[in-house]
């Protein structure tokens, strides 16, 4: 393994902070969004080209400035953070896509705003991605939180005040309340925070102090969502649509899960985990958020409140495979960072759609839609497989290896839990579906004129919808990182 | 707050009491106060600035970066009382004036002010009268009360006094006119812009002198390198040099005090004072 | 130095303070204050501090009186305690 | 007992300088006057420089200016006083006297403001605003 | 004329101070651009200073050119060449920045307003290159008396604000002025490094045990340190925009430096730690200070009052961190001089353009002002993030150094003060942003009060304001720079051992 000095993932961090003066300063929409592509295709591009350098089994260095002796502002391009960066970068162009759709069809106010913020957090998306250590980590966590929050705001209505308030309290109150502890500690007691493939904890504090420390962490990267920290996240349903996307499927709550594998892997180091017994602690805390989440998402009558609880529970199930500590556990975790990516991203997309077409948010409302908005309700069909995990979507592939990792590390219980909640997923996305397809007899609630939103908001979701199904036939690109990132940590 | 205060005072007290205990006894001149430095200061000055007032060699030249600044501390309240009582003078007041041979008082509306004469006197309306006595006797009585601040001022080398002593007694003869007579025409005779310049000037003199003494080669308020300019030797030049400052601190001293007097007197109106 | 004469003055001295802060009328608390300050000279006069006592006698007793007169004159002699 | 009277009476300088000190501290958090605070600050900086004074005295020695003529053949530093602190001295007393006028001046901007010096009615004053 | 530095980055602005308020009486437009002259010179020249103390570690001046127990001594070693450069820099910009205000508030008096201005400058400055502790008395008096006469000059409770101040003050600083008598009785000396030498063969006498403790207290009220703070929301809430900008990012700091200074050079850390062992007892009264400025401050409807409040806070930060007994803590406190000095002007400028245009500073009336006033809301968010402590704002860096140190030290209560206050800051910052984010809900309805309109402030005030905000980042990604350079080598000589 050669390690490679080289600028790009600086800049591939800054594309889109230099696009902001000029998003700012441009006058006409046409070509401020022309920007926004622009940078977005030229993020993608810098990913893509270190892409083939990561697969040969190198990595990628490149350290900023010193800010305090023995941590530097430094980037470090692994495989890990390369399947992170590639899922981010590729969906931003989408994203985009459907957010000039989005915005402009519903004439939504202050669109340079939306999208300087949209940019900045991508940057900071990035960022989080290619960080060497723990600061530079929780540095770009702190921007990505700050530059969501007017997205999430972005109505600026007494409800979107409450919401960001709740975001900001529950992401900022536990990033400084618990992690710069935590940070700090960590640095106290060994003198570094940079990622090792076996953590650089081992040997340096004993397990009551390792146990609070973990707990610090998984509950401090709140954007993952883990119960009981995860209250933010369906209040922040009140942003649109592509807001939701993006926090739900590219930037938020990946990066908070995303920080989460990256403490568990580089920080503690699986061996150590393995040695204080804390695997069963993380995934018996993930598993009560699986399960408790499901649950409620099976009451939830609004339908981007109900994805909000299944993206709750679904992080948690990367979560639980990194805590199993196994190699197939992990593969899959990893994997259904990707996956879930994409399965998630295709829902709010259709849920958008839906409410650009008719204005209906409420599932019961539904009734029928998908005669009327065939191509939508599809790729929200497709996108629920790869979510319930059932072929052919990539959804099957990382459920499969999860479940394959706790058969390993001979977890039946955690077995038990995978599958349950399988079934719940299955029981909360399959009626959608079924209710927009096979209206009973006379309740169809559409008129004919309600058709299709217009094209920008409904290739999207196809076109990741369809993705989805090609990771099921042909996952090699992020199979291959994954097991890269496997064999990087050591995974026996 | 009686009783806080009381209790503070009483500790702060207590706790000054017993730190005397390690103190060497009074007047002791075996003292370290007594010996370390006091003593260079008193076997050398004479020699390096054949100035036998020891007092003023050290304030104006060993101390003398010291000095600056306090003169720039009695500056700083000069300018402050300025500024925080001064009061731009509004148009449209009514003015009172007298006139003087007969003591009839005129009250004028207008904004327009009658030029000035020596038939009219301009007055407020408290007036009352001066007296004669009192306000010739102190007049006869400024010039010898100017001659002495002069004399502190240029005798600080040999007795005690200087600059500052002398600057406060040129300024309360100034003061002693405000006071006997009435304000206005103390300022008739030095205004407020030749006040306000002084107190730049004597401040810019000090200061100055140390600037010159960097631009000969020295370093900040080294007399010794003015000895070029002035064709003496160096203890001669520091000599001088310590007479040419303490003429500006006695500018800038007696500048200031009756700035301060004015402003407080007038409550910042520039009027008839008390 | 007569270390008698200097008990003395400085016993005044402080009765002189305790006259000053007790004094209900601020004209006549500006004259006592006027008294303190020329006893301190005295005092200082007496330990040997000549330039100080001058100071204090020009500035203390004299200027800082009119200067306080002046204020009392501007605003209230009234005081309640 | 008698090493206590010899340190008694060694300082009692240093003492009665304290006791000053405490009446312009004391007159300065209690009294409710304005003017008899800044008085008392006053007496607390005077306090402060008879202190500094007291540590300038020599017992059997003289004013610090120089006889004629002998600064020329060596001087006894034990014939005089310690010059230092008066020089000190002569800066402090010039400073108290700077804050003294800015304090006059506040006061009578205070004046102007409220038509009172008791601290107690401005602040009643200020709360009923 | 290069070995002049340290004595004409103080002379220079005391020369030109004179000179303004001289010449106001004859050409009043020609006062600002002389002291901006002044001030820029004495900045300029405090930059070279640093850049020579960087790399030959010691300035040293003698006034008057006499050898230093006698004479007064100039002693620039990285500490203070860092002080100065902040102190100098950042006035310089605030007098760009509000000359607006001054012409708007005290348009009669700007010349002497300008001298007095440069007057401080010359008090700090002096304070903080002075090797003679007799001198920094008198310059301390002079930033005082300037500060007192220019928190005065505002309108409404200024002038009842500025007289507690000048008591309060006066008494702080006697109290240091009797420090300073004492050590006087005890070494016969005035000057900071001869002291040092002199002091520690009576290390165990009560004088000197207490003469450190008055300067302790005169410097602690001087920079109002908890419990007495009480002088300072009001005397810098009330003062004059371009005074509070300028008073209140500087003065409290310049004093911690003084606290420092007398620790490092003058007492040595072996006497305040080890003999005295006061490390404990002021660790915890900072994180009582750190609490309290954070609670008040959480109850104050005025946005300047807020920030006062967070000064409170943060010098217990400082304090906490120089008195945690560990060269971490002492590095977290310097730098943090430094840091509060940049996110403290960066409020307080912010806060001087919001009133230029809106003309107050209650909260309520901040409503809506992000979509007028973008770039200098931008501006706050940068300043509230770094005194939040978010990366990479400087003001994270400096909190890392100071929790780093308490966790060295085993202080955890300060601690978790600091975290604490970080918390209760993400609130008051947050509901500052909120508040100016959403504006008036009732706007809809159509009886907006919105009669004059409020537009983003002149360029003047925003390109300062800007580079101030940029700094704060730029410092930040540089902390490992200052740290390795300017204040390692320091400690290496004065510091803690091992």
């Amino acid at each position: 393994m050669e390690t490679i000095q080289s600028i790009k993932p600086l800049i591939a961090v800054l594309v889109s902070i230099c696009v902001v003066p000029l998003l700012v300063l441009c006058k006409k929409p046409n070509l401020r969004e022309g920007w926004t592509f622009a940078a977005a295709a030229v993020k993608l591009l810098l990913v893509l080209s270190m892409l083939p350098v990561i697969l040969n089994g190198n990595q990628i260095v490149y350290t900023l400035v010193e800010g305090v002796p023995g941590v530097a502002i430094k980037f470090r391009v692994d495989a890990l953070g390369m399947l992170f960066a590639c899922v981010a970068a590729s969906l931003w162009i989408i994203t985009s896509a459907y957010s000039i759709g989005y915005m402009r069809g519903l004439k939504e106010h202050s669109q340079t705003r939306y999208y300087v913020f949209f940019a900045l957090a991508l940057s900071a998306t990035i960022g989080v991605a290619f960080s060497a250590n723990l600061l530079t980590l929780y540095l770009f966590y702190e921007m990505l939180s700050l530059a969501t929050y007017p997205l999430v705001t972005h109505h600026q209505d007494r409800e979107a005040r409450a919401a960001g308030r709740k975001y900001l309290t529950y992401i900022l109150g536990t990033s400084i309340g618990l992690v710069l502890p935590a940070m700090l500690v960590c640095y106290h007691l060994t003198g570094t925070l940079e990622f090792a493939s076996q953590g650089f904890l081992a040997g340096a504090c004993n397990r009551g102090l390792a146990g609070v420390l973990l707990v610090f962490f998984i509950f401090g990267f709140a954007k993952a969502a883990v119960m009981p920290f995860h209250g933010w996240l369906p209040a922040a349903m009140v942003a649109p649509t592509p807001v939701s996307a993006l926090l739900h499927a590219v930037a938020v709550v990946t990066v908070g899960v995303f920080s989460i594998v990256r403490i568990l892997t580089g920080v503690f180091g699986t061996e150590l985990l393995g040695q204080f017994d804390f695997g069963v602690i993380i995934c018996a805390i993930a598993s009560v958020t699986i399960i408790v989440a499901s649950l409620i998402a099976l009451s939830q009558d609004n339908l981007k409140r109900m994805l909000a609880f299944s993206t709750i529970g679904q992080l948690s199930y990367i979560i639980l495979g990194v805590g199993l500590l196994s190699p197939k556990g992990i593969t899959g975790g990893m994997l259904h960072i990707a996956m879930h990516a994409f399965g998630k991203i295709t829902l709010f997309f259709c849920a958008g759609a839906i409410f650009m077409a008719t204005g209906k948010r409420n599932i019961s409302e539904m009734v029928g839609i998908g005669r009327r908005m065939p191509w939508t309700m599809g790729a929200f069909f497709v996108g629920s497989l790869s979510i319930i995990g059932l072929p052919p979507t990539g959804g099957f592939i990382s459920k499969w290896y999860l479940v394959l990792g706790t058969l390993e590390a001979n977890q039946m219980t955690f077995l038990l839990v995978l599958l349950g909640s399988s079934l719940l997923s299955a029981a909360y996305f399959m009626p959608v579906v079924y209710r927009a397809f096979f209206p009973p007899p006379g309740k169809a609630m559409f008129e004919n004129k309600v058709g299709e939103a217009p094209i920008l908001c409904v290739a999207p979701p196809v076109i990741t919808a369809f993705i989805s199904v090609v990771l099921f036939f042909y996952p090699e690109p992020f199979f291959r990182l994954v097991s890269m990132a496997v064999r990087f940590i050591g995974g026996n | 707050m009686k009783a806080i205060g009381l209790i503070i005072v009483v500790l702060a007290g207590a706790l000054l009491l017993y730190s005397t205990q390690d103190f060497p006894f009074w007047g002791d001149p075996a003292s370290p106060a007594g010996t370390h430095t006091a003593t260079y200061y008193l076997t050398k000055a004479f020699e390096e600035t054949s100035v036998p007032n020891v007092v003023t060699a050290v304030l104006a030249d060993y101390r003398g970066f010291d000095t600056m600044f306090e003169t720039g501390v009695i500056f700083c309240a000069g300018l402050g009382c300025f500024v925080l009582l001064r009061l731009s003078r509004s148009r449209d007041e009514d003015s009172y004036y007298r006139h003087v041979a007969t003591g009839i008082t005129l009250h004028i509306k207008s904004a327009k002010i009658p030029d000035v004469s020596s038939e009219f006197e301009r007055i407020d309306t408290l007036w009352t009268p001066y007296d004669l006595i009192v306000k010739t006797v102190c007049r006869l009585l400024a010039p010898f009360v100017q001659l002495f601040g002069l004399y502190v001022i240029a005798h600080g080398h040999h007795s005690p006094g200087g600059g500052f002593q002398g600057g406060v007694i040129l300024g309360a003869s100034v003061i002693l006119i405000a006071i006997s007579h009435n304000m206005r025409t103390a300022i008739g005779r030095i205004s407020e812009k030749t006040i306000h310049i002084l107190m730049a000037v004597g401040v810019l003199l000090y200061s100055g002198i140390g600037a010159l003494c960097i631009l000969l080669g020295g370093n900040f308020l080294d007399y010794a390198s003015l000895s070029r300019i002035l064709f003496t030797n160096e203890i001669e030049a520091r000599s001088l040099g310590i007479l040419g400052v303490e003429v500006g601190v006695g500018i800038t001293v007696m500048a200031v005090m009756i700035t301060i007097y004015n402003n407080l007197s007038s409550d910042g109106r520039l009027d008839e004072g008390l | 130095m007569i270390w008698e004469l200097d008990l003395a003055i400085l016993i005044l001295v402080i009765v002189a303070a305790i006259g000053v802060i007790q004094v209900k009328d601020l004209l006549g608390c500006a004259i006592l204050f006027s008294a303190y300050s020329f006893l301190m000279c005295l005092l200082w006069a007496i330990m040997g501090a000549v330039d100080v006592a001058f100071t204090e006698a020009s500035v203390g007793a004299g200027v800082s009186t009119v200067f306080f007169v002046a204020a009392v004159f501007r605003t209230t002699r009234r005081t309640k305690d | 007992m008698s090493d206590l009277v010899v340190t008694l009476l060694g300082k009692y300088n240093y003492w009665l300088c304290v006791i000053l000190m405490m009446i312009g501290l004391y007159a300065m958090i209690a009294k409710n006057n304005l003017i008899k605070k800044l008085v008392g600050m006053n007496i607390f900086q005077t306090s402060i420089i008879l202190f500094y004074v007291s540590i300038g005295c020599k017992k059997g020695a003289t004013i610090s200016i120089l006889e004629h003529g002998a600064g020329h053949h060596g001087v006894d530093p034990t014939h005089y006083i310690n010059p230092l602190p008066h020089v000190l001295m002569l800066t402090a007393i010039v400073v108290s006297v700077s804050t003294f006028g800015v304090a006059l001046a506040l006061a009578i901007k205070v004046y102007r403001k409220h038509k009172t010096l008791e601290e107690d009615e401005i602040l009643m004053q200020l709360r009923s605003e | 004329m290069t070995n002049h530095y340290p004595a004409l980055i103080v002379v220079l602005p005391l020369l030109f101070a004179f000179v303004v308020s001289g010449v106001a009486w004859v050409k009043k437009s020609l006062c600002f651009p002389l002291t901006i002259v002044g001030m820029g010179l004495s900045a300029g020249l405090s930059v070279c200073l640093l850049g020579r103390v960087a790399t030959t570690g010691l300035v040293e001046y003698r006034m008057g050119g006499w050898e230093t127990p006698w004479g007064i001594g100039y002693h620039v070693d990285y500490l203070n060449a860092l002080v100065v450069t902040v102190v100098t820099v950042l006035a310089f910009i605030n007098l760009i920045a509000t000359r607006k205000n001054v012409v708007e508030e005290t348009p009669e008096k700007a010349g002497a307003f300008y001298s007095l201005y440069l007057l401080f400058i010359v008090g700090l400055t002096g304070i903080v290159l002075t090797g003679d502790l007799f001198n920094l008395y008198v310059l301390l008096e002079v930033a005082s008396l300037t500060s007192y006469a220019l928190i005065g000059m505002g309108n409404g409770r200024a002038p009842m604000s500025a007289l507690n101040y000048l008591f309060v003050g006066t008494v702080g600083g006697c109290f240091y002025l009797l420090g300073v008598g004492y050590l006087y009785i005890m070494t016969g000396s005035l000057n900071m490094v001869d002291v040092a030498t002199l002091l520690p063969q009576m290390y165990h006498s009560s004088a000197v045990v207490m003469a450190f403790i008055f300067c302790l207290v005169g410097v602690g009220i001087k920079m109002a340190f908890f419990p007495l703070h009480m002088w300072l929301p009001n005397a810098y809430g009330f003062a004059p925009t371009a005074v509070g900008s300028l008073i209140a990012p500087l003065m409290t700091k310049v004093m911690v430096y003084v606290l420092i200074r007398l620790i490092l050079t003058v007492f040595s850390v072996d006497f305040a730690f080890v003999i005295l062992k006061m490390g404990d007892p002021m660790v915890w009264l900072s994180s009582l200070a750190i609490v309290a400025g954070a609670v008040f401050a959480l109850a104050q409807k005025n946005l300047k009052r807020m920030f006062c409040y967070i000064i409170v806070s943060e010098i217990g930060y400082m304090m906490g961190g120089a008195w945690l007994g560990n060269n971490t803590g002492m590095t977290g406190a310097i730098l943090h001089i430094f840091n509060d000095a940049i996110m403290t002007l960066c409020l307080f400028l912010c806060a001087g353009s919001i009133y230029y245009r809106v003309r107050g500073l209650e909260l309520d009336r901040l409503k809506g002002l992000f979509s007028k006033m973008p770039v200098t809301m931008a501006c706050l968010v940068a300043g509230a993030l770094s005194i939040i402590g978010v990366p990479p704002t400087c003001g994270f860096f400096s909190k890392w150094y100071l929790i780093s140190g308490g966790l060295e030290a085993g202080q955890y209560g300060f601690v978790a003060a600091l975290l604490f206050s970080s918390l209760v800051n993400v609130v008051l910052f947050f509901r500052v942003i909120e508040i100016s984010y959403y504006g008036d809900f009732e706007d809809h309805h159509g009886h907006g009060s919105s009669g004059e309109a409020v537009m983003e402030a002149p360029a003047s005030m925003l390109v300062p304001l800007l580079i101030v905000s940029i700094g704060l980042i730029v410092v930040g990604l540089y902390t490992g720079g200052i740290v390795n350079h300017l204040i390692n080598p320091l400690l290496l000589k004065q510091g803690f051992l091992g």
